[in-house]
C-alpha cells in the first residue's frame, strides 16, 4: 500500500490517534494504555498486516518515557512507526507485545532494564544485559553513577 | 524398618551451563539448556557478558565518534555498520554523496560481506569438528584484510566511513589487488564445497536439522541469510536500495526450507552473489570526489532518522533521535544478532547438544553484536 | 652494590663468574623447566570481542603461532597454561574472568591483548559496564595495546612472555614484572 | 621363505636368555627378564609418544596449510618433550566435589590397558614379548580395558561435561568393539589361528589384504573405521567433542594425568594401526610380488622391524588424515552407522569370507 492509502486508512481506522509524519515514515503516537488495541488492530486488520516489528526502542524524555515500535508489513510492504507515550514517570507501565511479536519479549526485558519501565503480563521480566545485583536504570538521562563512569564531554 | 521402593525408571531432566567461556558459543553468550538425555527441552540465553553501552557512550559522543563505537559492534561486517550511520547522517543533512563514493562503499560492503562469511564458513567446519576448514576459510578471510588495510589502514575495525563520504580515496592499485583476489576467491569457493557442502557426515548432520518457519522468522525478526533460508525476503538492500545497490543486478538468495543446511547454502551462495556485484562494479567506479565536506561539528535537525542496511548478519538499523545538538538524543542500533539469538529457543527444542551447536553456527551470531 | 665492595673487586687478580643464588643443580632443571614452560604455552579458548578474531588470525595459516608451540588451543581452563584476554571485560563478565583464572592451574600466564583489555580503551569514558583494564582483576604478565592489534603484535607479545618465562626461578620466585610493549621491532 | 638372519631378532634375545640362565636361577633369570622387557617398553612408550604428537602436529599443519611447530629445536622437534616436561610440571588439580580416588585412578587404568596391549605386539621376527596362541583375542579384550577407564575418569569429575562425554564415549567403544572384532575373524578365518606370528607366519607368501580378495578389503575398512573409532578419535572423537563438551571426559584433569590420557590416545592409535598392519599387511614381513625373484631379494634386505613401522605409520596417516578432514558425527549417528551398517556388514562378510575359504577361491 502506497503511503497516501496507507495514511488516510489510518486515519480512517483511528480517528483519535494524532499523527505526524518525517520523510520516511509514518508516525502513529498513541498512549500506554491503548497499545495493545491499537497492535492488535495493526496487526490483524486486513489493510494493515502489519506482522514484522523490527525495532523496539525506549526513550527517555525526562518528564514522560516513549516507547518506539517500528513495524512493517511483509505482505504489503509498507512501515509504520508506533509510539505509545507513557507519562508517569514514577511507576511507569505498559502492556507487553510479546503476545503479538515474539521478538518484543527480548526487547521489552531490555528496555526494562534501561528505562525501569514496567510491562505488564510479559511473560518473563527480569534483568537481560545488566548483572543480576545492578541498581539503577543506566539508560535513563538522570542516571548518575561517579563509581562505574568517567564523563567526558 | 521400613522398606521404600524406590523407582528407577524415573528419568529428570537437568540443566547445563553453556558458556561464557565455551568454544562453540563464538564468544561470551551463556546459554542455559535443560536436556533430558541428549535432548534439549529448552535453551534459556544470558546474555550482556560484553555489553559495553555503547548506547549510551553514543548520547555522548559527536556524530564522527559514533561511527568508531560501530566498528565494535558487528566485527565482521564493520563496514556495513559505520555506512548505516552515516547514511543516516547523511539522510538528516540532505546531503547528496558523490557517485564514486556509492560506488567504493558498496564493493567494500560486498568484500566485507565475503570476509565475514569466509570466517563463519571456517568457524561452522570447526564447531562440526573439521577444523582444517577454519584455517581454510581464514586464509581467504586474510587475503581480504589485507585489501582493507592497503585501502585505509585498518584490518579489521575500518572506520572507512564518514559522513560525507570516506575517509581516504581508494589507493592506485586497489582495482588490481580486488580482482586478483576475485581471480583467487572463484577457484577456492568450489573447494569449499568439496571439503563441507558435499561431505556426507556434513549434510547428514545439517540437512532436516533446526527448523525455523517462515512465519517464526519474521515473529523473531530474524534476518539476513538466516531467514531467507527460511522464505523470508528480507534483503534490505533488494527492500530499500542503498549506496550503489540499485545498479546492480543481483540475486536474492531465498530457501525454503529453513533447516540448517538451507542457511549454511544460502551464505555460500550470497558469496557467490557477492563475487557478481563486486564484478559489475569494479571496473565502473566513477571518478570525482571522495567525500563532500562537512562542518566539524555536524548537528542534525531535530527530527528521527531511521536508516537500515544489509549486514552480513542481516538487518543492521540505526535510529538516531536528534535534538539539534551536537550529540544525538538517543541511538538504538537495530542489531541483526539479538533478533536472531531470540529465535534460538524456538529452533533448538528437540534438538541434541550436538545439533545446538550446528544451530548456533548456521545463526552466524556475533556476541558484541548482540550485547551492544 | 656497595662502594666498598666495588674497590674490593678492582683488586681481584681475576674474573668472577656470577654464580646466581642458586646452586648448580637447581638452576639447570630451572632452565629445563623454563625452557618447557616457554615453548609450550597453551592457550585457553579465550575471546570476548574484536580482538578474538585478530587472535584467531594469529593462529591461522598465514602468522600460524604454532611455530612457538601455542597451537594447542584447550577449551578447559584446567590444561591451559596461558589466557589471552582478546577483548572488553564488562561488569557481568568480570567475575568469570576471575574465575576462569583461579581454574587453571600452575604455572599461569595472561596477556591483556587491545586496548580494552589494557585500560578499557575506547570504552573508558561514559560506559557504565565497562571494567578499566582487566589488571583490576586478574594479574597480567603482558600488556599487547592496539585496537585490536595485529596478529603480529600478539606474536610478539608472546615472545617477550617466552623471554619472561625463561629468566623466572623455580624455587625463589620473584614478585613478576609486566612487559608493556610500545613498539614492535621490524625484524622481531 | 627365507629372511635374511641377520634380522632376526631370536638370536639375540636368545643370546640374552642364555647368558643370563648361566649366571642365575630360573625364576630370577625370568624376573629379571621382565624387568628388561618393561623398561624397554616403558621407553619405547614414551618415545611413541613423544613423535606421533609431533607427526600428528606436522600432518595437521601440512593439511592446513602452514608449518606447525618450528621454533623448538630443529624443525620443532623438540616441541612435544617441552609440551610433556611442562605437563609434568604442572599443577595437578582435583575439584572438590571429586571423587578423589576414582580420580586419581582412572588415568593409570587407561595407560596400563594400552601398556598390556603392546606386549603381544610381533614388532620383528623374533621380537615379540609375549606370543600368546590366542594374541589376537588378547589383544581385543585387553584394549577394551582403556574404556573403564574413561567411564571413572567421568563420573569421577563430579562435572556434567565430563559425564556426558564419559557415557558417549562408553556406549561408542562398546558398540564398535564389535565390528572390530568380527573383521578380523574374517581373517582368523583364513589364517586357522589367533596367534599373532602365525598370523604373520601365513602371509609370506603374501599380504591377506590381496590374498582374501573383496572380503579381506571391507574387512578392512570396517576394521580402520571401527578402529578409529575405538581410539575416541576425529571424526569420532565424541567423547571431547570440543565444540560441545569442551574436552569431554577429561574435563577436570590438568598436568601429568591429562598428560597420561594424552599419550594414551595416541598409543591406542598405534596399537590400532599395529593390528592392522599384522593382520592385514603382514606385519613385519617385506613386500613380495609373485616371482619378481630381484624385486623380492631387494625387499628382503630392508630390516623387518623397518617394514613393520613402515606399514604402521602408514596406517597412522591415514587416521591422521581422517581426523583433519572430516567433521564430527553426531553420538545417534554415530550408533547407527554401527548398529545398522557396519555390524550387519561385517556379519556378511564373515559368511563371505567362509564360503571363499570354503570353496579355497582365495590364493
Amino acid at each position: 500500500m502506497d503511503r497516501e492509502a496507507l495514511k488516510n486508512k489510518l486515519i480512517e481506522v483511528f480517528p483519535n490517534a494524532s499523527f505526524s509524519e518525517n520523510k520516511q515514515f509514518i508516525i502513529l503516537t498513541t498512549t500506554s494504555d491503548k497499545i495493545t488495541e491499537v497492535v492488535e488492530t495493526l496487526k490483524n486488520n486486513i489493510d494493515f498486516r502489519f506482522d514484522y516489528m523490527f525495532c523496539i526502542t525506549g526513550e527517555d524524555w525526562l518528564n514522560y518515557f516513549i516507547i518506539t515500535y517500528h513495524l512493517r508489513s511483509t505482505h504489503l510492504g509498507h512501515e509504520l512507526v508506533l509510539k505509545a507515550k507513557i507519562e508517569n514517570r514514577e511507576k511507569p507501565e505498559i502492556e507487553t507485545l510479546s503476545h503479538l511479536y515474539s521478538t518484543a519479549e527480548l526487547n521489552e526485558r531490555e528496555i526494562f532494564e534501561m528505562y525501569g519501565i514496567h510491562f505488564l503480563h510479559h511473560p518473563d521480566l527480569r534483568k537481560l544485559l545488566l548483572p543480576d545485583e545492578w541498581e539503577g536504570f543506566p539508560m535513563r538521562k538522570d542516571y548518575y553513577d561517579p563509581i562505574h563512569i568517567v564523563e567526558l564531554e | 524398618m521400613k522398606i521404600e521402593a524406590i523407582d528407577t525408571s524415573e528419568t529428570k531432566e537437568y540443566f547445563i551451563n553453556m558458556g561464557p567461556q565455551h568454544p562453540s558459543t563464538h564468544g561470551v553468550l551463556r546459554l542455559l539448556l535443560t536436556l533430558e538425555g541428549e535432548i534439549i527441552k529448552n535453551v534459556e540465553p544470558h546474555i550482556g557478558y560484553v555489553h559495553r553501552a555503547i548506547e549510551k557512550m553514543c548520547e555522548k559522543s559527536s556524530f564522527q565518534q559514533i561511527i568508531h563505537l560501530t566498528d565494535r559492534l558487528d566485527y565482521l561486517s564493520c563496514h556495513m555498520n559505520n555506512e548505516a550511520v552515516c547514511l543516516a547522517v547523511e539522510q538528516g543533512l540532505e546531503m547528496d554523496v558523490p557517485e564514486r563514493v556509492k560506488v567504493i562503499r558498496t564493493i567494500i560492503d560486498e568484500l566485507n560481506r565475503i570476509s565475514s562469511h569466509t570466517l563463519w564458513w571456517g568457524v561452522m567446519g570447526m564447531d562440526m569438528g573439521a577444523i582444517t576448514s577454519f584455517l581454510y576459510g581464514f586464509r581467504e578471510h586474510e587475503m581480504i584484510t589485507e585489501i582493507f588495510e592497503e585501502t585505509c589502514g585498518a584490518r579489521l575495525t575500518m572506520s572507512y566511513n564518514v559522513p560525507g563520504g570516506l575517509m581516504f580515496d581508494i589507493p592506485p592499485n586497489f582495482q588490481k589487488m580486488v580482482k586478483d583476489f576475485l581471480f583467487h576467491f572463484k577457484k577456492k569457493l568450489p573447494e569449499y564445497d568439496t571439503l563441507l557442502s558435499n561431505n556426507i557426515i556434513f549434510t547428514e548432520r545439517t540437512k532436516g536439522i533446526g527448523y525455523l518457519s517462515k512465519e517464526n522468522a519474521i515473529a523473531f525478526g530474524v534476518t539476513g541469510p538466516s531467514a531467507r533460508a527460511s522464505g523470508f525476503a528480507c534483503d534490505v538492500r533488494k527492500l530499500k536500495p542503498y549506496s550503489a545497490y540499485h545498479k546492480v543486478n543481483f540475486k536474492e538468495i531465498i530457501f525454503t526450507e529453513g533447516d540448517c543446511f538451507a542457511r549454511y547454502k544460502a551464505r555460500i551462495d550470497e558469496m557467490w552473489e557477492s563475487v557478481s556485484i563486486i564484478e559489475q562494479l569494479i571496473d565502473n567506479i566513477p571518478e570525482g570526489d571522495y567525500f563532500v565536506k562537512t562542518k566539524a561539528v555536524i548537528k542534525l535537525p531535530v527530527g528521527e532518522y531511521y536508516q537500515s542496511v544489509e549486514s552480513a548478519r542481516g538487518e543492521f538499523g540505526v535510529y538516531i533521535v536528534s535534538d539539534n545538538k551536537k550529540n544525538p538524543y538517543r541511538v538504538k542500533f537495530r542489531s541483526p544478532g539479538f533478533a536472531n539469538l531470540s529465535a534460538l529457543n524456538k529452533i533448538a527444542q528437540g534438538c541434541k547438544i550436538a545439533d545446538l551447536v550446528a544451530i548456533m553456527s548456521t545463526l552466524d551470531l556475533v556476541i558484541p553484536d548482540i550485547d551492544r | 652494590m656497595g662502594l666498598k665492595e666495588q674497590n674490593n673487586l678492582q683488586n681481584f687478580p681475576g674474573e668472577i663468574h656470577s654464580a646466581g643464588n642458586s646452586n648448580i643443580i637447581v638452576t639447570s632443571l630451572d632452565g629445563i623447566v623454563n625452557w618447557s614452560r616457554a615453548n609450550s604455552l597453551w592457550p585457553l579458548v579465550f575471546g570476548t570481542s574484536c580482538c578474538a578474531i585478530e587472535m584467531m588470525a594469529a593462529g591461522s595459516s598465514k602468522h600460524d603461532w604454532s611455530r612457538f608451540g601455542t597451537e594447542v588451543a584447550r577449551a578447559t581452563p584446567r590444561q591451559a597454561d596461558l589466557i589471552v584476554v582478546a577483548g572488553t571485560i564488562v561488569h557481568k563478565m568480570a567475575p568469570v574472568l576471575k574465575r576462569l583464572y583461579e581454574q587453571m592451574a600452575e604455572p599461569k600466564y595472561v596477556i591483556a591483548m587491545g586496548a580494552c583489555s589494557v585500560s578499557g580503551g575506547p570504552f573508558f569514558y561514559n560506559s557504565y559496564s565497562v571494567v578499566k583494564g582487566v589488571d583490576h582483576i586478574i594479574p597480567v604478565d603482558v600488556y599487547v595495546p592496539g585496537c585490536p592489534p595485529r596478529p603480529e603484535a600478539l606474536l610478539y607479545g608472546i615472545i617477550k612472555l617466552q623471554e619472561k618465562i625463561r629468566d623466572k626461578k623455580l624455587l625463589k620466585d620473584k614478585p613478576s614484572t609486566p612487559i608493556i610493549i610500545d613498539k614492535i621491532p621490524n625484524n622481531g | 621363505m627365507k629372511i635374511l638372519s641377520i634380522y632376526d631378532f631370536s638370536n639375540l634375545t636368545q643370546a640374552i636368555h642364555t647368558w643370563l640362565s648361566g649366571k642365575m636361577s630360573v625364576v630370577s633369570t625370568q624376573v629379571v627378564e621382565m624387568i628388561l622387557v618393561g623398561t624397554v617398553f616403558l621407553l619405547f612408550f614414551a618415545v611413541l609418544g613423544l613423535v606421533l604428537v609431533y607427526a600428528e602436529r606436522k600432518v595437521c599443519a601440512i593439511i592446513q596449510v602452514r608449518l606447525g611447530p618450528m621454533r623448538v629445536g630443529k624443525w620443532g622437534t623438540a616441541q612435544t618433550l617441552a609440551d610433556f616436561i611442562k605437563l609434568v610440571f604442572k599443577e595437578p588439580l582435583i575439584t572438590r566435589d571429586a571423587d578423589k580416588f576414582l580420580f586419581n585412578l582412572a588415568p593409570f587404568i587407561i595407560i596400563i590397558a594400552s601398556f598390556m596391549a603392546v606386549a603381544v605386539m610381533p614388532f620383528a621376527k623374533g621380537l615379540q614379548a609375549m606370543d600368546f596362541d590366542i594374541g589376537l583375542f588378547y589383544i581385543s579384550a585387553v584394549s577394551s580395558i582403556g574404556v573403564t577407564s574413561i567411564l571413572v575418569a567421568g563420573w569421577a569429575s563430579n562435572s556434567k561435561y565430563s559425564l556426558i562425554g564419559a557415557i558417549r564415549s562408553g556406549a561408542q567403544i562398546l558398540s564398535y568393539e564389535l565390528s572390530a572384532g568380527l573383521s578380523l575373524l574374517t581373517i582368523v578365518i583364513l589364517t586357522g589361528s589367533l596367534q599373532l606370528s602365525e598370523i604373520v607366519e601365513s602371509q609370506a607368501d603374501g599380504w591377506w589384504i590381496w590374498k582374501g580378495h573383496v572380503s579381506s578389503i571391507i574387512a578392512f575398512v570396517i576394521f580402520i573405521i571401527a578402529g578409529t573409532a575405538e581410539t575416541n578419535r576425529g571424526p569420532f572423537d565424541m567423547a571431547e567433542a570440543e565444540s560441545e563438551l569442551t574436552a569431554g571426559f577429561h574435563t577436570e584433569y590438568s598436568g601429568i594425568k591429562f598428560a597420561f590420557f594424552f599419550l594414551a590416545e595416541y598409543v591406542n592409535m598405534f596399537i590400532i594401526a599395529a593390528i592392522g598392519a599384522t593382520v592385514f599387511f603382514g606385519g613385519w614381513m617385506p613386500l613380495h610380488v609373485g616371482n619378481f625373484e630381484a624385486f623380492n631379494n631387494i625387499m628382503d634386505y630392508i630390516p623387518s622391524v623397518v617394514w613393520f613401522f613402515m606399514k604402521v605409520s602408514a596406517i597412522i596417516f591415514l587416521m591422521m588424515w581422517f581426523r583433519w578432514t572430516f567433521p564430527r558425527l553426531r553420538i545417534d549417528q554415530l550408533l547407527t552407522l554401527e548398529w545398522k551398517y557396519l555390524l550387519p556388514l561385517s556379519l556378511m562378510n564373515i559368511l563371505l569370507m567362509a564360503f571363499l575359504s570354503l570353496m579355497g577361491w582365495h590364493f
